[in-house]
């Protein structure tokens, strides 16, 4: 027997399999991985002809309450335990590295204004941003380059990680908490300022507040 | 912090002083200053008497000087700009004067407290959720059933440059040398040549005297050309060796004189000595 | 959430949890666990009064038919997969590996330098560069030839590809981050960092740093 044929076995016998079985599937993949799986990596495992979308629908509604939750995170997917049990895992506590004030409002920065510069994250914090602030989030792998800024210096943004929303349980960047309300108050706006400021570094903040 | 500083005589001054110190330090930059005076006026951000800030901050900056604190460039730059928004404030607009009026400063002013207030309740909020390896977890023990391995490589932007800037920075630190160009010494040439002079007999062609390993490269066998004739000059003046050439670019032809080499070893002890 | 509020609720309640919270706990302790747990293990993580043999058949119950199953471990319980669905998991077996230092310095070179040849790569490496390495860069369509340099000997050029700037998200060559960028993200810090801020010198792609 020869690949074809056994391509051809396969899928006869496996033609769709109903959406039962294809919860099965992803509940199976999922489980077993431990980082997030994205729709197309699971469309690629599931068989062919897989509605990965209802059945992820399905299976989230099946573990409704459960002390193990299907979460989504970005455009990704992955199990996690309950919140509310966390206090059962002291023994799986990872210690993590403790981060400065500086480097968690640099994080905020990033999150809420994202694609952002660093001229930006300066101009909102109003202090330079030390050069081993955001290589340190980034190494964490929360934080990483974007795409440059279409303005003159084409400067470099900064943008979140998958990583970073699988760390805070965030489905999407959206999901931040408050962001709408800051947005709705115009807080998330590059404003630019009406004359020279008085930091140093605005005159570039404010070319880069043109687009 | 002068040493002197200490011995004032007035408590009061000096804890007053010491909290002055604490705070600065404290604090991360003017904008971070501003906002915390600014809450001391204990009404909404879009609601603050910038006028009133501004003083304030002046306020704080004078007690710093007077106290001798060093305060960074910043803290005065932003000083100076909050003096002059204060007198844009207080006086009345000039329509001759164009750019734009202390309102629309003030009012900036504001937005950038306010925005930097949201962005520390946003950093607060995140760090206050519920976050993965505390009080999440993923799966613990990943399957191990797996065979027919497919290694994928992986590389992020981050690592490519951390890469290219572990070889730009490894040059930058490579102790300062001058690297040589291949050059042959008249020294060397000379040492060489007293080396060989007993052995060789009636006329030899310059190119004839020149080492074995620098004869092929052009550069190399330049340098040893050259240096091999004025090491052959020097050598000629004291008498170990007779030089011939027919004409104008003609090949050099060298010749050890029979009873020179003695003259030349006089001189070579002469200059020992 | 943390240990102490939790540990506390439950202690105020000195309750036992009703059963289906405990089979809620089991499961979320027997997802997190690296190991399989046994009786005792798990007795000892749940609150007191507990009835771990009654939870443990009831969640069991719960997976019968699922894409996971609780499996008996020895003495010990953990999750597994279900066992038909092990075509499944054949395909999960991709491996990710960071590129050798070699060859992401090699790809770094030919990043920023092409058209670049292999001598030209090893003298800005000060070290040689195995065959090996530029064809793993290849054979991950990462790198391809260019033209022959004009040279003596014709020498062959690499340059990267489309699937490496996919990759790496950039968009083109001219968005690779230059050095002045590298030293503001703190990646080149063991220099004073530059008064000027990085937007400002932002180099024009590789052309400053071909010099």
């Amino acid at each position: 027997m020869n690949d074809e044929a056994g391509q051809g076995l396969f899928e006869a016998a496996f033609a769709v399999p109903p959406i039962g079985e294809q919860e099965r599937m992803l509940e199976a993949v999922l489980f077993a991985s431990r980082e997030p799986l994205s729709m197309r990596a699971l469309e690629e495992r599931l068989p062919r002809g897989c509605d990965v979308g209802e059945a992820l629908v399905g299976l989230g509604r099946k573990y409704e309450g459960r002390g193990v939750q299907l979460a989504r995170v970005g455009d990704a997917w992955a199990f996690r335990t309950a919140a509310d049990l966390g206090f059962l895992m002291s023994r799986e506590v990872e210690e993590t590295r403790k981060l400065s004030r500086a480097a968690i409002e640099t994080l905020a920065i990033v999150a809420y204004h994202q694609p952002v510069t660093r001229a930006e994250i300066e101009e909102i914090r109003g202090v330079s941003v030390s050069a081993g602030t955001l290589d340190q989030l980034m190494e964490m792998g929360w934080v990483k380059l974007g795409r440059r800024r279409m303005t003159p210096g084409r400067p470099m943004t900064f943008v979140v990680t998958q990583g970073f929303l699988d760390h805070f349980g965030l489905g999407s960047e959206r999901d931040l908490p408050g962001i709408a309300e800051l947005r709705a108050a115009g807080l998330l706006d590059n404003r630019p300022s009406p004359e020279t400021p008085p930091s140093e570094d605005a005159p570039e903040g404010q070319g880069e507040l043109l687009d | 912090m002068p040493e002197d500083f200490f011995d004032a005589d007035s408590t009061a001054a000096r804890l007053a002083a010491e909290a002055l110190v604490i705070d600065v330090e404290g604090f991360e930059g003017p904008l971070d200053l501003l906002l915390t005076l600014a809450r001391s006026q204990k009404v909404d951000l879009r609601r603050i008497s910038i006028l009133k800030l501004s003083e304030q901050y002046l306020g704080f900056v004078e007690a710093a000087k007077r106290l001798r604190i060093e305060l960074a460039a910043d803290y005065l730059v932003m000083a100076a700009w909050l003096a002059f928004l204060k007198s844009r404030l207080l006086l009345p607009p000039d329509p001759a004067d164009e750019g734009p009026s202390g309102d629309d400063l003030a009012a900036h002013l504001a937005f950038q407290l306010e925005r930097l207030e949201a962005m520390r309740g946003a950093a607060a909020q995140l760090m206050g959720r519920d976050q993965l390896g505390r009080d999440v977890f993923a799966r613990g023990d990943t399957e191990t059933v797996r065979r027919d391995v497919r290694v994928t490589y992986e590389a992020s932007l981050v690592d490519l440059m951390r890469a290219y800037a572990r070889i730009k920075t490894k040059d930058d630190f490579t102790p300062l040398h001058f690297r040589r160009g291949p050059v042959f010494a008249m020294e060397q040439a000379l040492e060489r040549m007293r080396g060989i002079l007993g052995t060789c007999f009636g006329w030899q062609e310059l190119a004839a005297w020149l080492p074995e390993d620098w004869l092929h490269e052009g550069k190399r066998r330049r340098s040893a050309t050259a240096a091999s004739f004025a090491a052959a000059l020097e050598l000629a003046k004291n008498g170990a060796l007779e030089i011939r050439q027919e004409g104008a670019f003609a090949p050099i032809w060298l010749k050890p004189r029979q009873d020179g080499g003695l003259a030349d070893q006089r001189q070579q002890d002469g200059e020992a000595g």
